[in-house]
C-alpha cells in the first residue's frame, strides 16, 4: 500500500482508530428469519452512545438464493480501484453474479461506490487451499493492494452494512428493510479521530464472522503484531479489527470453543486462576502463557457472531456496559436495556453478564450459556 | 536501616553575621535549624534541608547560604548522583519514588527551538504603548455560522451561542486542589483572577465556600473522587472542567492523605476528617468516548446547559485522535496538559517519562481539529510548564486559545520549586493544608504578586503582538507563519506545522 | 456655674480635675492641699531617699498644671472646717470656701504605735515628700549609720532598698511572720526575705518594737529599739512604716458617714449630697471581696478621683471596682500581686502554680470557680497585665486553665472569642 | 394545590401532547421525548410547585432527577436511561422497571427505589440519601461513596451484586441481601471492597472473594440496628417478609485501614 | 489617628518584626552590631504571641482609656494630646512596674537596663513603624481608625 492510499484510509496515520459506541445484537434461537425493523429501531435508542460517524449492521440468512456462494461487499473510493479489484476478483474467484448494492438517499457521508459479488474461489489455482483461505487471501490482497477498496464483508449468507452515518441512516441508505435474516448485529459508532471513513465503521468482518465493539484495547499494539505473524494485515488500525481477526484465528482456524476463547480474550486473573482446581488451573495457565498476546486489555464489550451463533462478551474487569435477555426464541444483547425493551417490553429473562463471562446463543440451542443469575421480570 | 543516603544540601552560615535571631529556625518547616540556648548558637542539620531558600530569603542578616552537596560519588553519566541516591532510597523504603512540581529534565522542551516573528520595513509593527492592543479571548463552543435577521436595515442574532468564558488576558490559573494548595494560595488565586478579568480552576478538591465569592471567575472541576462535588458547587462557578487526567502523571490518580485532611478541607471536600482523599486515575463512569459524552450532558443538566464543560486531558501519543472524540463527545473547552505540567505528588518515574511535550500536542491537536472541520466547537487550552509570555505567545500561535499556568504562579507567590511538595510542609505555605503554616501566604499579598505578573506576562505579549504588526490576539491565534523553528527535523517541524528559520 | 472644690492636691485630687475638665471646661475649681507642690508622686519619696529621685522628677504633673486647668491652687493651706449644709470649707486661716459640689481626697497618714520613746530625735515617720526630705537630711547630716524600719511592707521595704543604697546598715522589724505578709504568700515572701537578707539586711519577724531608746550618752537620740521579745537592736534612727489610716478628721461633726474611712457608694458619692471622697481616705469597692474597704493605692486613688470628678461634672460614672494589687521593684525583684493570694481558707478556691528554682521566678494564681480571685508573679511579670485582665473581667477560665502557667502562655492561648473582646487583632 | 392551567400555559405547545394532569398528578407520556426535552419539561413543573409527576414509556432517557430544586416524587414506568439521579439533591424516584448504569452517580440527596434491577456503577460517589435496588446489581457499585457531616449514603440491593462491589468506597452503607441467591451460595461479586477505606458493607450471607483492604467480621448489635432499619424499609416497598429476610446471618465487611496507601512512596 | 493593627490571620510567627523593633531601638540601628556587639542586647517592645496556629504580634495598643496611664505612679506614662499615643517618658519613670500590672496585653516590659520600663513608641520619627516594614506578609498594618 503506497504512502498515499494510507493517507486516505487513515488520514492521520494513527497507530489505531478507537471508538466509543452503543452495540445490539438479536438472534432467532430458531433460526427464523424477521425484518430489520426491530433491530434498526434498537440501535437507534441509543443514538447518544454515538455520533453520527459510523453506523453498521451484520445480517445472518440473507441471501437463501446464493448461500453456497461467498457475498463479498465492496467500497470502492475510486473507480480506478474498482477495474483494478475487478482483475483480482476475475483471477482468484468464479464471479456468479455481481452488482452495485442497491441504495437511497439517507443523511451520509460521502458515501462510496458500493458493489455486491457473489463468487466461488477457483480450486484449480491453489487445489489444496481450503475455500475459506482462499477468500481471506483474497480479501487481505484486495484490501492491501488497491488500497482504495475494502471488502467489507466476506461470508456465505450473510452480509454486512455499514458507513458513516447513525446507524438509522445506514439502515436507510442501505434499503435494509428489504433484508430479512435470523440474527442481527448493530453498531452506533462514537470514533474519535476521523471525519468518517467508511471502512471504519463497524461491523469487521471476515468470512462469515463480524464483530461489533464498544470500547478501546490499550492491548492494541501487541494483539496486531500476534496476528500478523499468523498472516491478518491490520489495515483497518481499529481494534475491533484485531478483535474479529483473533475471533477468527482462534475459533475458525484453531477451532477452539468460544467458552475457551473468551478465557483467552478476557482471561481470568492469576489469583483465580492460581486458587482453581488443579485441572483446570493447569488449562487457564496454559491458555494464559500460550496466548498472552491476544488478552484483550483495556475496556470492550463485544458482540461477535457467524453462523448459528451470536456471543457477547465484556473484558474482565467489566468496565463496559452488556445486557443480555430472552423472550420466547429470541436472544438480545445490548449496551442497555431500553434498547432491548423498546422491541421486546416483555421479556422472559434479563440479565447482566459478569466481566470475562461470555453469553453465547446458538441456533437450535434453546440453553443460553451465560450467568443469568435471577431471571424474573420486574413488574 | 543505617541509610546509606548523603545529604543533598549543606547549609552554610557565617557566624559573625548570625544574630540568633531564630527566624530560621521558626521558618524552617523540616527543622533544620535548632537553637541551641546553652551555647546561644544555631545549628543546623543539612539532612533535613531541602534548599527551598525559605529561611535565606527570611534572615534579616544574609547570614545563611544553601550549598549544593556537590557529591560523594564519581562523575558518571549513566549512574549520576540521582540514580545512585534514587536507588539507595528505594533500598531502604521499598516504596514508589515520590517527586513534586513538573519534570525536570532538560530534553522535553521545544520553546527554545521556536522563534517569533517581527516586522520590519514591509509591513508596519505596532507601538503597543499607544496604540490599541486587544488581548481578549472568549472561551467556548462557537457556532459554524450565525444566523442573522435582517429587516428594514435592523440586524438582529437569531444564533444563540453557547456560554463562554472571557478573559481580558489569555492567562488562566491551572487546576491546583484545596487541600494540596492552602485555602490562602485558592483565595490569592481567586481574587488575582477576579481583578486580572480572568480564571482560576478550584482542582478537583472543590470550593471552599468562603472563596464562592469568587465563583464568577472559577472553573470548577470535577474529578474521579468527586470531592465537593455538589449542585451548589457545580452552580458556583463560571465552567465546569471534568479532569480525565493531567500533564504531570498521565494515567495516574490523585491522592490527598488522610493526615492533610484537615477540618476545613473536610468541609469543602465533603469528606470526614482525617481520611484519605483518593482520586483514582479514570473516573469511573468513563470508560470509553461515550460515557465521556454521558458525563459532559449530565454536568450541562445540572447546570442547565448555562456553563461551558471543559475536559482536561494529559498530552499523550494519540492527544490528537482523543481530543477529537472529546469535541465530538461535547467539551466546550478542551485543556490539554503536557509532560512538563506540575504536580503536588507524583511517582517520579511517571512524572519524567509519561507524555508528551505540550508543543506537540496543541500543534497535533489544532491541526486535528481544523482537519476535521470542528476547531470552532471547543476552545483549546494549553497547560504545562508555561515559564514566560514567549512560551505563551507560541503556544497561542500554535494554536491555543488560552493558558494555563500553575507553577510559575506559585513561583510568583514564593516557590522555589524545591520539588517536595508531597510532604505537605512547604515552608512557603503554599503546598500545605497546615494552617500554620499555610499563613505564610497572604491572600492579599499574593493576590498583588499575581496580578503583577499577570499585568507583565499581558504587557509583554502586546509588545510582542505590536512587533508582529498584530493588534488582536485573533490574529496571533493559530497564527504559525509567525513562528520558524531551529535545531528540529523536518518531523519535528511538520507536527508543528512550522517552516525552518530562514524560510 | 459650678464650683468645684477638691480638698487634696494629691492622686485622686489631680485626677478629679482632669475628669471634671474633660466635662466641664468653664466651671471654678479650686484645689485646697497642705504640701506646697503636691502634685509629686509618694511611690516615689523612697527613691528619693535613695537618691535616685528629686522633685522635679518626681512632679506627675508640671507646674504649669493648675494654671492649665484653670484651677485655683490654695497650696500651703489646710482644711480645718466642713459644712455641708451651707456648703462652705473652712481654711486654717479663715477662709471660707464655698462649694457646689466637693471631693474630699484628704489621703491618709502613718500610723504610728503609742509607745515609749517616740518623742526622741530620729524616729521618722514616711508618707510625704516632707517626712523623706526630714530623712535624708538626718542622715546627711548626722552621718546616721543604723537604721530599723519598722514594718515590713510595701514602704518599709522600699525605704529599707533606699536605705541600704544611701550605704545604711537596716535592721527591719515585722509583727508578722512573713514579710509582706499582706501582699505575698509564704513562697514569695521567703524568695524577697532571702534576697533582702543576702544584701546585708537583718530581718526581724514576729516581733514589734515595745519602744524606742536613746543613746546613752545623748538620751534624746535614737539609740535603739527594745522589741517585744525582749531583744535590743542598736541603731541612730527608727523609721515607722507600718501603714496609713485615713485623715477623716474634716468630717468629724459632719453628716458623713465614715467607718475606718469615709463610706462612698460606687460614685465615689459620701452619704451627703454633693460631697464625694476618694482615694486613700474613702472606703471604697473590692471586687474580689465584693465589699467596701480601704485600699490605700496610688493607681486606685487615681481611679477613684477620676471616678468622683466625673459624677461632680455631671457625667454619671460608676467606679467599676479594684483589689489589693501592687507591683514591686525592689532589689531587682520584679513582683506583681493581686487580690487574694494568700487565702486562710482555701476550700471553696483553687491554687495553682509553678515554681522554677533555675530562674528564681514563681507564679500563683488563685481561683475562685474558675475566675481568678487572686495571682503573685514573682520574676516573670511581663505577662501579668494579661491575668489581671482576666481577673478584672471575671472571665470564666476552665477551658484553658492548664496552661495558664505554662511558658507558653501568651495572649494567643486565649480562646478566640476573649481576644476578640479584647481586639487584639483584625 | 397547582393550577394545572397556569402551568399548561407555560408549558412549550410540543410538551402539550405528552403533559396531562390528574389532580394533583402530573402525567407525562415520555415515548419519543429526547432526555434533554424531559429534563427541560421536569424542571418546568418543579419550578411551578408540581410535586409528583409519573412519567410514562420512558425509554432510555438520561439524567432523570438531574437540576430538580425540590424534593418533587418522579415515578417512572419504563427503562429510565444511564445517570438516573445523577448530581441529584432532593427528588425521590421510583422506578417501576430496571435501571440502567450510573444510578445516584454523586447523588447528594433524595431517594431511589428501582423495583427491579441496576446497572453497572450505581451510586458512585454518592454522598447522601437512599437508594433501594429490589433486584441485582452490575459491576462497581457504590464505587466512591463517601459520607459528609451528617450525610450519609444508602443503598440496599435486594439481589446479589457484580464485581468491584463498594471500591474505594470512602463512606457510607451498602446492604446487599442476596435475596436470590440459593441455599449457601456466595455473592458473585469479586473484588469487593477493594481500596475501600471508609464505610461498611453488610451483606447477607457469604461473600468469596474480596479485595485485600478489607476483612469481613460478624455484625454487632449496633450493625443489627442499622439493618434492620433498612431491611424494614426495603420491605416496606417491594412487599418482602422482613422476619424471612432477618433469619439469615448477616456479616459485614469493613476496611483495614483508613489510610490503606500510607506505605507506597518513598519520602 | 493611626494606630498599628496586628492581622491574625496573617501572621507567621518568623518574629521579623521583634528584630527590627530591637535593631530601631539599639544604639547602633545595625542588626548584626545590635544584636552580637551591644551589651546588654536591645530589646524588640513588640511581642510574638504563639500558640500555633495562632499568633500575632503584640505591642502597645495606646488603649483610649489606658490603664498604664492611670495607673502610673509618677506620670511618666501620658496620652499625647496630637497622636493619641500613649507616651512612655523614661527620664520621669521609676520601673515601679505598675503598668505592667494592669497592661491587659502584656505589653511594657523592663528596658535593657531593667530599671525603668520600655514599651511600644509607634516609631513616630519614622514615617512607618519598623516592625510594619519589617513584617514580611501584611501581619502589622499602621493605619487610620477611628477612636
Amino acid at each position: 500500500m503506497n504512502e498515499l492510499d494510507n493517507k486516505f484510509i487513515n488520514p492521520f496515520n494513527q497507530d489505531k482508530d478507537f471508538a466509543g459506541c452503543s452495540i445490539f445484537g438479536m438472534m432467532s434461537l430458531e433460526g427464523k428469519r424477521f425484518s430489520s425493523e426491530d433491530p434498526i429501531k434498537a440501535i437507534s435508542n441509543m443514538h447518544d452512545r454515538s455520533n453520527g460517524l459510523g453506523g453498521g449492521f451484520a445480517v445472518y440468512g440473507i441471501y437463501p438464493d446464493f448461500k453456497d456462494y461467498y457475498a463479498l461487499h465492496i467500497m470502492y473510493l475510486s473507480k480506478d480501484a474498482k477495474e483494478k479489484t475487478d482483475r483480482v476478483l476475475a483471477s482468484c474467484f468464479n464471479i456468479i453474479y455481481d452488482e452495485e448494492m442497491q441504495t437511497k438517499a439517507a443523511k451520509v457521508v460521502d458515501p462510496p461506490l458500493l458493489w455486491r459479488y457473489f463468487v466461488e474461489p477457483k480450486k484449480r489455482r491453489s487445489p489444496n487451499l481450503p475455500e475459506d483461505e482462499c477468500v481471506i487471501q483474497a480479501v487481505m490482497r484486495i484490501n492491501t493492494e488497491t488500497g482504495k477498496a475494502f471488502v467489507f464483508s466476506s461470508g456465505k449468507d450473510m452480509g454486512v452494512f455499514k458507513g458513516v452515518g447513525y446507524p438509522e441512516d445506514i439502515a436507510e441508505y442501505f434499503c435494509l428493510e428489504d433484508y430479512y435474516g435470523y440474527l442481527w448485529s448493530c453498531h452506533g459508532r462514537f470514533p474519535t479521530n476521523t471525519p468518517g471513513w467508511w471502512g471504519g465503521a463497524h461491523p469487521f468482518n471476515i468470512l462469515d464472522w463480524t464483530v461489533v465493539h464498544n470500547g478501546e484495547l490499550s492491548s492494541y499494539g501487541i494483539n496486531r503484531r500476534y496476528l500478523e505473524m499468523y498472516g491478518y494485515k491490520c489495515t483497518l488500525q481499529t481494534d475491533t479489527e484485531v478483535l474479529a481477526y483473533a475471533v477468527d484465528l482462534l475459533m475458525r482456524r484453531q477451532r477452539l470453543p468460544i467458552e475457551v476463547v473468551s478465557q483467552i480474550l478476557a482471561a481470568p486473573f492469576w489469583s483465580e486462576i492460581d486458587s482453581a482446581e488443579p485441572k483446570r488451573c493447569n488449562v487457564l495457565r496454559a491458555l494464559r502463557q500460550t496466548y498472552g498476546s491476544l488478552l484483550m486489555n483495556g475496556p470492550f464489550s463485544v458482540i461477535v457472531a457467524h453462523h448459528g451463533e451470536m456471543i457477547g462478551l465484556t473484558d474482565r474487569v467489566k468496565l463496559r456496559p452488556l445486557i443480555a435477555a430472552t423472550r420466547g426464541n429470541m436472544l438480545y444483547l445490548s449496551s442497555e436495556e431500553a434498547a432491548i425493551r423498546l422491541v421486546s417490553p416483555q421479556l422472559d429473562k434479563l440479565w447482566a453478564p459478569r466481566g470475562g463471562e461470555p453469553v453465547i446463543g446458538r441456533v437450535g440451542d434453546k440453553k443460553i450459556v451465560g450467568s443469568a443469575v435471577k431471571v424474573e421480570e420486574p413488574q | 536501616m543505617k541509610s546509606y543516603l548523603p545529604v543533598d544540601f549543606i547549609v552554610e552560615r557565617d557566624e559573625s553575621k548570625c544574630i540568633r535571631c531564630k527566624v530560621c529556625v521558626n521558618q524552617c518547616t523540616y527543622e533544620t535549624h535548632n537553637y541551641d540556648a546553652q551555647d546561644d548558637v544555631i545549628r543546623s542539620k543539612d539532612e533535613n534541608c531541602v534548599n527551598c531558600q525559605r529561611c535565606v530569603t527570611m534572615c534579616p542578616t544574609h547570614a545563611l547560604s544553601i550549598k549544593k552537596n556537590l557529591g560523594p560519588f564519581r562523575d558518571n553519566a549513566n549512574w549520576s548522583s540521582e540514580v545512585i541516591k534514587d536507588i539507595k532510597k528505594q533500598a531502604e523504603t521499598g516504596g514508589v519514588l515520590l517527586t513534586g512540581m513538573g519534570a525536570d529534565k532538560p530534553y522535553l522542551t521545544y520553546w527554545e527551538r521556536l522563534l517569533l516573528n517581527a516586522s520590519q520595513v514591509t509591513n508596519p509593527s505596532i507601538d503597543p504603548l499607544r496604540e490599541p492592543m486587544e488581548i481578549r479571548t472568549y472561551l467556548g463552543a462557537k457556532p459554524d455560522a450565525l444566523e442573522i435577521e435582517f429587516e428594514d436595515g435592523d440586524i438582529d442574532l437569531k444564533t444563540k451561542l453557547a456560554p463562554q468564558l472571557i478573559l481580558e488576558t489569555p492567562i488562566m490559573f491551572s487546576a491546583m486542589s484545596y487541600g494540596a494548595i492552602s485555602l490562602n494560595v485558592h483565595e490569592s488565586l481567586a481574587r488575582a483572577a477576579m481583578r486580572a478579568g480572568t480564571y482560576f480552576n478550584t482542582g478537583e478538591g472543590g470550593l471552599d465556600s468562603r472563596l464562592y465569592k469568587y465563583g464568577e471567575r472559577a472553573i470548577v472541576q470535577v474529578a474521579s473522587g468527586r470531592f465537593g462535588v455538589h449542585s451548589s458547587y457545580l452552580n458556583a462557578g463560571a465552567a465546569i472542567e471534568i479532569k480525565i487526567g493531567q500533564g504531570a502523571k498521565p494515567g495516574i490518580g490523585g491522592h490527598l492523605p488522610g493526615e492533610k485532611v484537615t477540618e476545613d478541607i473536610a468541609r469543602t471536600r465533603m469528606i470526614p476528617v482525617g481520611t484519605d482523599a483518593l482520586s483514582p486515575a479514570p473516573q469511573h463512569d468513563i470508560y470509553s468516548i461515550e460515557d465521556l459524552r454521558q458525563l459532559i450532558y449530565a454536568l450541562k443538566e445540572a447546570t442547565n446547559y448555562s456553563k461551558p464543560v471543559s475536559v482536561k486531558i494529559a498530552a499523550v501519543h494519540n492527544v490528537a485522535a482523543i481530543a477529537s472524540g472529546i469535541v465530538r463527545a461535547g467539551a466546550d473547552i478542551i485543556a490539554l496538559d503536557g509532560v512538563r505540567g506540575s504536580t503536588g505528588a507524583a511517582p517520579k518515574v511517571i512524572r519524567d517519562n509519561v507524555g508528551i511535550p505540550i508543543e506537540l500536542a496543541i500543534a497535533s491537536v489544532d491541526q486535528r481539529l481544523r482537519d476535521e472541520g470542528i476547531r470552532n466547537k471547543a476552545s483549546i487550552v494549553a497547560a504545562g510548564g508555561f515559564r514566560s509570555s514567549g512560551d505563551i505567545v507560541k503556544a497561542i500561535a500554535l494554536g491555543a486559545d488560552a493558558v494555563y499556568v500553575a507553577t510559575a504562579a506559585l513561583i510568583a507567590l514564593g516557590c522555589t520549586v524545591c520539588q517536595k511538595c508531597y510532604t505537605g510542609k512547604c515552608p512557603w505555605g503554599i503546598a500545605t493544608s497546615d494552617p500554620w503554616i499555610s499563613k505564610r501566604v497572604n491572600p492579599e499579598i499574593g493576590a498583588e504578586r499575581l496580578v503583577n505578573l499577570l499585568r507583565g506576562w499581558s504587557m509583554e505579549i502586546k509588545e510582542i503582538m505590536g512587533g508582529m504588526g498584530i493588534n488582536a490576539i485573533e490574529s496571533l491565534r493559530g497564527n504559525r507563519l509567525h513562528l520558524r523553528g531551529v535545531n528540529m527535523t523536518d518531523t519535528e517541524l511538520k507536527i508543528l506545522g512550522v517552516k525552518m528559520a530562514g524560510e | 456655674m459650678s464650683k468645684y472644690v477638691i480638698i487634696g492636691g494629691c492622686a485622686a485630687g489631680i485626677s478629679a480635675v482632669e475628669a471634671i475638665r474633660e466635662v466641664d471646661q468653664v466651671g471654678t475649681i479650686t484645689v485646697i492641699s497642705e504640701e506646697p507642690c503636691p502634685q509629686y508622686s509618694r511611690p516615689m519619696i523612697s527613691d528619693f531617699v535613695g537618691g535616685k529621685a528629686y522633685l522635679e522628677k518626681m512632679k506627675t504633673r508640671d507646674d504649669k498644671f493648675w494654671t492649665k486647668q484653670s484651677v485655683e491652687a490654695l497650696t500651703g493651706q489646710r482644711a480645718v472646717k466642713l459644712d455641708t449644709v451651707k456648703k462652705f470649707v473652712t481654711l486654717e486661716n479663715g477662709t471660707k470656701v464655698t462649694y457646689e459640689k466637693l471631693l474630699i481626697a484628704t489621703g491618709g497618714k502613718p500610723f504610728v504605735p503609742k509607745i515609749d520613746g517616740l518623742d526622741k530625735d530620729g524616729v521618722f515617720t514616711f508618707t510625704s515628700l516632707s517626712d523623706a526630705e526630714r530623712l535624708v537630711s538626718k542622715i546627711e547630716a548626722m552621718q546616721l549609720k543604723k537604721a530599723v524600719v519598722v514594718g515590713a511592707g510595701l514602704i518599709g521595704i522600699s525605704l529599707t532598698e533606699a536605705l541600704v543604697k544611701r550605704g545604711l546598715q537596716v535592721t527591719l522589724v515585722e509583727l508578722q511572720d512573713k514579710i509582706l505578709s499582706l501582699i505575698l504568700d509564704p513562697v514569695a515572701s521567703d524568695l524577697v526575705a532571702n534576697t533582702i537578707r543576702s544584701l546585708g539586711v537583718e530581718i526581724i519577724t514576729g516581733q514589734s518594737v515595745k519602744n524606742v531608746l536613746g543613746k546613752p550618752e545623748t538620751p534624746n537620740v535614737v539609740g535603739g529599739v527594745l522589741l517585744t521579745n525582749g531583744c535590743q537592736v542598736l541603731c541612730d534612727c527608727v523609721i515607722f512604716a507600718i501603714g496609713v489610716i485615713p485623715r477623716t478628721e474634716l468630717v468629724v461633726g459632719t453628716d458623713i458617714k465614715t467607718n475606718r474611712g469615709i463610706i462612698v457608694d460606687n460614685y465615689m458619692q459620701t452619704t451627703v449630697p454633693d460631697v464625694y471622697a476618694s482615694g486613700d481616705v474613702a472606703e471604697v469597692y473590692d471586687f474580689v471581696l465584693n465589699q467596701n474597704r480601704l485600699l490605700p493605692l496610688w493607681p486606685l486613688a487615681v481611679l477613684e478621683g477620676k471616678v468622683a470628678g466625673y459624677n461632680m461634672a455631671g457625667k454619671k460614672t460608676e467606679y467599676s471596682g479594684g483589689t489589693n494589687m501592687s507591683s514591686l521593684k525592689y532589689f531587682g525583684i520584679p513582683i506583681v500581686s493581686i487580690g487574694l493570694t494568700n487565702p486562710k481558707d482555701v476550700s471553696s478556691l483553687e491554687v495553682l502554680s509553678a515554681q522554677s528554682a533555675e530562674e528564681n521566678v514563681y507564679k500563683k494564681l488563685v481561683l475562685k470557680d474558675n475566675v481568678i480571685v487572686g495571682m503573685i508573679f514573682v520574676n516573670d511579670i511581663e505577662k501579668a497585665g494579661i491575668f489581671f485582665y482576666l481577673m478584672k473581667n471575671k472571665i470564666n477560665v476552665q477551658n484553658f486553665k492548664h496552661v495558664l502557667l505554662s511558658k507558653t502562655f501568651s495572649l494567643a492561648t486565649l480562646p478566640e472569642a476573649i481576644r476578640k473582646e479584647m481586639k487584639i487583632s483584625e | 394545590m397547582i393550577a394545572k392551567e397556569i402551568i399548561l400555559a407555560k408549558l412549550d405547545s410540543r410538551f402539550l401532547p405528552h403533559v396531562t394532569f390528574n389532580d394533583q398528578i402530573c402525567q407525562v407520556n415520555a415515548e419519543g421525548l429526547h432526555y434533554r426535552d424531559l429534563n427541560s419539561l421536569l424542571r418546568t413543573l418543579d419550578s411551578h410547585g408540581v410535586e409528583k409527576v409519573e412519567l410514562h414509556s420512558v425509554c432510555g432517557q438520561r439524567y432523570i432527577g438531574t437540576d430538580l430544586k425540590t424534593g418533587m416524587a418522579i415515578e417512572i414506568y419504563g427503562t429510565p436511561g444511564n445517570d438516573l439521579a445523577a448530581f441529584m439533591n432532593g427528588p425521590y424516584i421510583t422506578v417501576y422497571g430496571n435501571a440502567q448504569d450510573c444510578v445516584a452517580n454523586t447523588m447528594n440527596e433524595g431517594k431511589v427505589v428501582v423495583h427491579g434491577r441496576a446497572g453497572d456503577i450505581t451510586c458512585y460517589g454518592m454522598r447522601g440519601g437512599k437508594v433501594f435496588i429490589r433486584d441485582d446489581i452490575g459491576a462497581r457499585a457504590g464505587i466512591h461513596m463517601k459520607e459528609y457531616m451528617d450525610k450519609k449514603p444508602y443503598l440496599v440491593v435486594g439481589g446479589t451484586a457484580m464485581d468491584f462491589l463498594g471500591e474505594y468506597m470512602a463512606g457510607g452503607v451498602l446492604l446487599v441481601l442476596g435475596l436470590n441467591l440459593k441455599g449457601d451460595e456466595p455473592h458473585k461479586a469479586r473484588f469487593v471492597g477493594t481500596g475501600m477505606h471508609a464505610g461498611v458493607i453488610y451483606v447477607r450471607g457469604n461473600v468469596a472473594h474480596m479485595g485485600k483492604e478489607v476483612k469481613m467480621v460478624d455484625v454487632e448489635k449496633s450493625d443489627m440496628l442499622t439493618i434492620e432499619g433498612l431491611v424494614r424499609e426495603f420491605c416496606g416497598y417491594f412487599k418482602t417478609d422482613f422476619e424471612e429476610i432477618l433469619s439469615k446471618k448477616f456479616m459485614k465487611i469493613v476496611p483495614y485501614s483508613h489510610r490503606p496507601y500510607g506505605r507506597i512512596y518513598a519520602y | 489617628m493611626k494606630r498599628i493593627i496586628a492581622k491574625q490571620e496573617h501572621c507567621m510567627g518568623c518574629g521579623l518584626c521583634e528584630v527590627g523593633c530591637a535593631v530601631q531601638h539599639s544604639k547602633s540601628k545595625d542588626p548584626i552590631k545590635a544584636y552580637n556587639h551591644e551589651y546588654p542586647k536591645p530589646i524588640s517592645r513588640i511581642r510574638l504571641e504563639l500558640n500555633k496556629p495562632v499568633s500575632f504580634a503584640i505591642q502597645c495598643r495606646h488603649c483610649e482609656n489606658a490603664p498604664c496611664v492611670v495607673a502610673c505612679l509618677t506620670g511618666a506614662m501620658t496620652r499625647d494630646e496630637e497622636t493619641g499615643f500613649v507616651k512612655h517618658n523614661p527620664e520621669k519613670c521609676m520601673g515601679c512596674w505598675t503598668c505592667i500590672m494592669v497592661c491587659p496585653y502584656g505589653a511594657i516590659k523592663a528596658d535593657v537596663s531593667g530599671k525603668i520600663v520600655a514599651k511600644c513608641d509607634a516609631c513616630t520619627e519614622l514615617s512607618v513603624p519598623v516592625c510594619v516594614a519589617s513584617c514580611p506578609n501584611g501581619a502589622l498594618e499602621c493605619k487610620e481608625v477611628t477612636s
